[in-house]
């Protein structure tokens, strides 16, 4: 690659392709009037993350995103909308209260945000971000099973739970059969 | 889709989010069969209610009758239930022969067996096609069309027309059976037997036909008798009811043939009598043609045909059920009031309140296996 | 020459090339499925453009680039103009990263399994999307089934996968093919010392991938004596004819993929004769061969009922590729217990 | 359902599965059974009915047809439309109109049963086109008959004096032996069967059982003998050049 006389130049602008999307995305996916729009926003938001994680050297990540957000999250959630409300947007709540809520939900927002800024700007890291592990099947599921295995078995639980929950959900809905 | 029904649109909002959608199906629809509208509510896929709606192609078929001497009046028939144009004829010229008490010579009426059991075969061929269709099979509908060409083309070679025969004629028939008409079905009926025998296997045993099918839109004979369907459907229901048994026509009573009956009461129910009718149709044909007397082919009538006045009912078994004709006469050379009463009318009554509950797949399976003649409704 | 060696002009060149391909199989494809259903029901199909018909996808794709793309007012025209490019996007992604021989590859990825799949699983969001902003009842109902569909068979189609997973060891799919070298006992399909279920894998793969493509029999996205053309009811012209395309590029996709998986992609099968253009001949006769199956079930088999599809993911296939998982886990770990 | 019977459904499930492909594999090898339209036609059989059209005589060279009217009374849908005036020396009327509607006519057959005289008969063109309404809504059959005619006086050596008095008087009840006619070159009809019209089979009359043998050979080959449908195997077989005379070229038939 080293060779090639613009790959700096083509890099650089694949870099921005990726931060693009997620800022476009995410613009959009906040946004919109439209419920279904949003959801078109937030999967361009994953696709344009799953672009920075491949430049953070984990394409493993990068590809889970967009098996798991993209064809599996946003699908749902587009399934979701798709079978309760009609997409006319909601009556406009009293710009008072929406004020009110907004502005707080900003305030905490920009708190977090900035706090977390400080801690990535401030704290010393103890590795670097570059390629830890050679990314194979073997090294991910050494790693799941032994450095993080407690947090992959509470994934695992809360998956059940959503499970369960769904299907008290489903259960609960249509008693007509 | 019709602007005003649409209840996509938002719902005012003090009603909240609408639980239920009407689903316009047809005129124009790719498993309506012609041009039958079903106006389905539907709550998801699920059908609430399904209500046809028809009268589409209305033709007025009763009124021309009416108004028109009977000689003319019979082409019409034949445009009633285009699948089964020999059955209809048949129940008009038998109609007339009962009323003017026309002797008809018994090669006719052999004749008659033999190209009305063709008919019903060919029929349930389109039928079996159709059906396929629904239910997303292509090629069935060309296997069968291979085969029905032949009966077709033995019909066009004994009566000249291909689909609208008008082969009958008061007291016997437009022309006598040649010997190439009468070895060309010997041949047919030995070709068709093992074509029957590769339907079964390529469809009838199929893990996928039976899924759709088994237990799908029961039918129980109690709701036959209350909308009058009759044919395969009530035989699917597991009621030995055939007009040619129950209301024995023509040479019938003389030839020997099994009525399929299958008690499940289901689509398979119904799709099963008609694969066994088409055998009992073959079984028929042989008899029939081992059978036929030499002859005329057609009796003595008068030349200018007066019914004498009175009230004559005739009904014949057609491919889809009973097709019954009433005359009611002033004794002039039309009829005072014609009354066509068409199997798949009753065929489709039901289908509002056997539909219910249905998911629109299962329900478009089993309008498939009612075997509706759209111009049969309407007529 | 050093100048094609580069890796971006390389990569470029590649995509070039596998556009190509797409639209010169989803063309000819196209053509394929009309001939061999003519032959099925004995009729000739398309003869009429070209000799044998060879210029009807010609005919066919100026007749439809000529028509108008109609926006039915009241629709969503953005996504309803997005919806058709979207659906083509993931196949052409995928084909980065197959091998079609032992070095004819745009991008050879050490996971490129998980690269297939992950852009696999974006194409029943453009489906849904050409659906739902299509605005017809038909449509949605269309999109609804996609989805439920599509999740319901990516379950058993995963679990096969990482069968395999465990078996090869490796998401490289090259790797993955060159594990399968020798006679074609040595392909995973026949297996059986490693699982002797390995044929039945191969089975629930490919009805998989037939309802992940939407393909008859399992075709309830565009199942047109129910739901006239679902999704695609609204779409004319050439937005219907990228969504028609996609479904054969996707065809190509999965049967590549099920090549690559079972039957050792450009291995030959008898342990000689892969190298240099012999690779990507048996690459292409397996995947065709596939294909031309897809094509022939297609063409003999009713379109299953939308439950019925579903008990025969959840009650048939998720068990049994769960069953195959565990007993490839056990037989590969069995001899550990006598060590 | 417990397991065993699960089991077996698959498994029987997936054998019916492999059978259908077989069916269809199999099929798929038989040759193609598919006439290729324009390249390929079809011969009509005798007895096909298409629209109705005046006969030849072919010993006259002129129509049988008398203009009685009895096919107009006949017709269920009102479709024809016939004149004629009677020439002096002749007994009858000769036609000089015969219109036919042919987007109303249903084929039924009426018209040609309902003819005394056995005058107009079935033509075999099945694809008859044309991209103008009023060459089925006026379909002017006397016209078409005197373009038969026309070839028919060029094959004659010696035609007859057109309005002259004609020795035989057409559509006369007795039936002129049939002998067969002279050899006629029109193209198509090689083999005219009846040179005068049969006796009708007792159709609307009292039944004549003797012309109704039903184990008469296949009609057309043998028209000389009294053949129960004489009206249709003489249609039959003097159609050939109908072809020529409908309302636009039929495609040509190049194998079948």
């Amino acid at each position: 690659m080293n060779a090639f006389p613009f790959a700096d130049y083509l890099v650089t602008a694949i870099f921005a392709l990726a931060v693009g999307l997620t800022l476009v995305g995410a613009l959009v996916a906040a946004l919109s009037t439209r419920i279904i729009r949003g959801v078109s926003g937030l999967m361009i938001c994953c696709v344009g993350l799953a672009g920075l994680f491949y430049f953070l050297n984990s394409p493993f990540l990068a590809l889970m995103e967009i098996l798991i957000y993209v064809g599996a999250v946003c699908v749902t959630i587009v399934f979701g909308v798709m079978l309760s409300e009609p997409d006319e947007p909601a009556e406009p709540e009293k710009p008072g209260r929406a004020l009110l809520w907004g502005g707080t939900a900003a305030a905490i927002c920009l708190a977090v945000f900035l706090g977390i800024a400080h801690l990535a700007v401030n704290a010393p890291w103890a590795t670097p971000a570059k390629l830890t592990t050679d990314g194979s099947v073997r090294a991910i599921g050494v790693s799941l099973l032994t450095t993080y295995s407690l947090p992959f078995e509470l994934i695992s639980v809360v998956l059940l739970v959503a499970i369960l929950g769904a299907l008290v959900i489903a259960r609960s809905g249509r008693t007509k059969e | 889709m019709i602007a005003s029904k649409d209840n996509f649109s938002a719902a005012p909002a003090s009603q909240g989010p609408q639980e239920t959608f009407t689903l316009n199906l047809g005129p124009q629809h790719p498993a309506a069969h012609g041009v039958l509208r079903v106006l389905m509510t539907m709550d998801g896929e699920w059908i609430q209610r399904a209500e046809p709606v028809i009268g589409y192609i209305h033709r007025m078929h009763e009124k021309m009758g009416e108004n028109r001497t009977l000689a003319k009046f019979l082409p019409n028939t034949s445009r009633i239930d285009y699948l089964s144009a020999m059955h209809y004829t048949h129940a008009v010229v038998g109609a007339v022969e009962r009323a003017a008490k026309i002797e008809v010579p018994l090669r006719a009426e052999y004749i008659r067996v033999i190209t009305s059991e063709l008919n019903r075969i060919s029929s349930h061929m389109v039928w079996w096609g159709a059906l396929l269709l629904d239910l997303g099979g292509f090629t069935p509908i060309l296997y069968a069309f291979d085969d029905r060409e032949k009966i077709l083309d033995l019909l066009e070679g004994l009566c000249g027309a291909r689909l609208t025969y008008c082969y009958y004629r008061f007291g016997g028939l437009y022309n006598d059976a040649d010997d190439a008409f009468l070895k060309g079905t010997r041949d047919f009926v030995q070709h068709m037997k093992p074509r029957l025998q590769m339907y079964r296997d390529l469809v009838t045993d199929n893990i996928i036909l039976r899924k759709r099918l088994t237990d799908i839109g029961p039918i129980p004979a109690e709701m036959c008798r209350r909308y009058g369907a009759t044919g395969p459907v009530i035989r699917g229901a597991g009621v030995a009811y055939d007009v040619r048994r129950a209301e024995p026509y023509s040479v019938y009573p003389k030839l020997d043939f099994k009525i399929p009956t299958y008690p499940e009461a289901d689509s398979m129910a119904r799709y099963l009598v008609r694969m066994d009718e088409m055998e009992q149709s073959l079984y028929i044909i042989e008899q029939a043609l081992d059978q036929i007397p030499a002859g005329p082919f057609i009796g003595k009538v008068p030349r200018v045909l007066k019914l004498p006045p009175g009230d004559t009912c005739y009904a014949v078994e057609a491919a889809r059920g009973r097709f019954l004709v009433r005359l009611v006469s002033d004794g002039k050379d039309t009829a005072y009031r014609v009354k066509l009463r068409t199997p798949s009318f009753s065929n489709l009554s039901l289908y509002e309140e056997a539909s219910k509950g249905m998911i629109l797949p299962d329900a478009l399976a089993m309008m498939g296996s009612l075997d509706l003649v759209i111009p049969d409704i309407d007529r | 020459m050093s100048f094609l060696a580069l890796e971006p002009i390389r990569v470029l060149l590649y995509l070039v090339g596998i556009c190509a391909f797409v639209g010169g199989n989803a063309a000819y494809l196209v053509l394929a499925e009309r001939k061999g259903a003519g032959r099925i029901q004995r009729r000739p199909g398309p003869n009429e453009a070209g000799w044998a018909g060879i210029l009807q996808p010609l005919a066919d794709g100026i007749k439809l680039l000529a028509k108008q793309v109609m926006v039915p007012p009241g629709t969503d025209a953005l996504l309803f103009r997005a919806a058709p490019l979207m659906v083509m996007a993931p196949p052409l992604m995928c084909l980065a990263t197959i091998p079609f021989g032992d070095t004819v590859v745009a991008r050879n990825l050490n996971i490129g399994l998980l690269f297939v799949f992950s852009f696999g699983s974006i194409n029943v969001m453009a489906l849904m999307l050409g659906g739902w902003a299509s605005r017809n009842k038909y449509s949605i109902i269309s999109a609804a089934r996609v989805v439920s569909q599509n999740v319901a068979y990516e379950i058993p189609m995963l679990l096969v996968v990482i069968t395999l997973l465990m078996i090869t060891g490796t998401m490289d799919l090259n790797e993955i093919i060159k594990q399968q070298a020798g006679w074609f006992w040595n392909w995973n399909v026949l297996k059986i010392w490693v699982n002797p279920l390995m044929p039945v894998t191969f089975v629930i793969f490919f009805t998989c991938m037939l309802a992940e493509t939407n393909r008859a029999p399992f075709d309830m996205a565009e199942a047109e004596s129910e739901l006239v053309a679902g999704a695609f009811t609204e779409y004319g012209g050439m937005g219907f004819g990228v969504f028609f395309m996609a479904e054969y590029a996707n065809i190509v996709v999965g049967c590549c993929l099920a090549t690559i998986l079972f039957f050792g992609g450009w291995q030959s099968p008898f342990g000689a004769l892969s190298d240099g253009l012999w690779g990507p001949i048996w690459f292409l006769g397996k995947t065709y061969a596939l294909i031309f199956t897809v094509i022939w079930i297609r063409w003999t088999f009713p379109r299953t009922q939308f439950y019925s599809l579903l008990n025969l993911s959840w009650k048939i296939l998720i068990p049994l590729s769960l069953f195959t998982l565990l007993l490839t886990g056990a037989m590969m770990k069995l001899p550990l217990l006598f060590k | 359902m417990s397991l065993k019977s699960a089991v077996r459904e698959t498994l029987t499930g997936f054998k019916s599965l492999l059978t259908g492909m077989r069916i269809t594999a199999r099929e798929a090898t038989k040759p193609i059974i598919t006439v290729q339209y324009p390249h390929e036609t079809l011969k009509m059989p005798d007895r096909f009915r298409g629209h109705v059209q005046l006969i030849l005589d072919p010993e006259t060279g002129k129509s049988r047809c008398t203009a009685c009217g009895l096919c107009v009374r006949a017709c269920p849908s009102d479709c024809l439309e016939v004149d004629g005036i009677k020439r002096e020396g002749e007994k009858k009327k000769s036609v000089t109109e015969y219109k036919l509607d042919f987007t109303k006519c249903s084929l039924c057959g009426s018209c040609v049963e309902a003819c005394p005289s056995d005058a107009i008969e079935y033509s075999k063109a099945y694809n008859v086109v044309s991209r103008d309404r009023d060459d089925f809504a006026k379909m002017d059959l006397v016209k078409d008959l005197d373009a038969k005619a026309k070839v028919w006086a060029e094959t004659h050596p010696t035609p007859p004096a057109a309005p002259a008095p004609v020795a035989a008087t057409p559509g006369s009840p007795t039936p002129a032996t049939s002998a067969p006619a002279p050899a006629v070159a029109t193209p198509g009809s090689s083999t005219p069967a009846k040179a005068a019209p049969a006796p009708v089979a007792g159709r609307a009359e009292a039944g004549t059982p003797g012309s109704s043998n039903p184990a008469t050979p296949p009609a057309p080959a043998a028209a000389n003998s009294p053949t129960p449908s004489s009206s249709i195997a003489n249609a039959a077989a003097s159609t050939g050049a109908a072809a020529g005379a409908t309302p636009s070229p039929q495609p040509e038939s190049k194998t079948t």
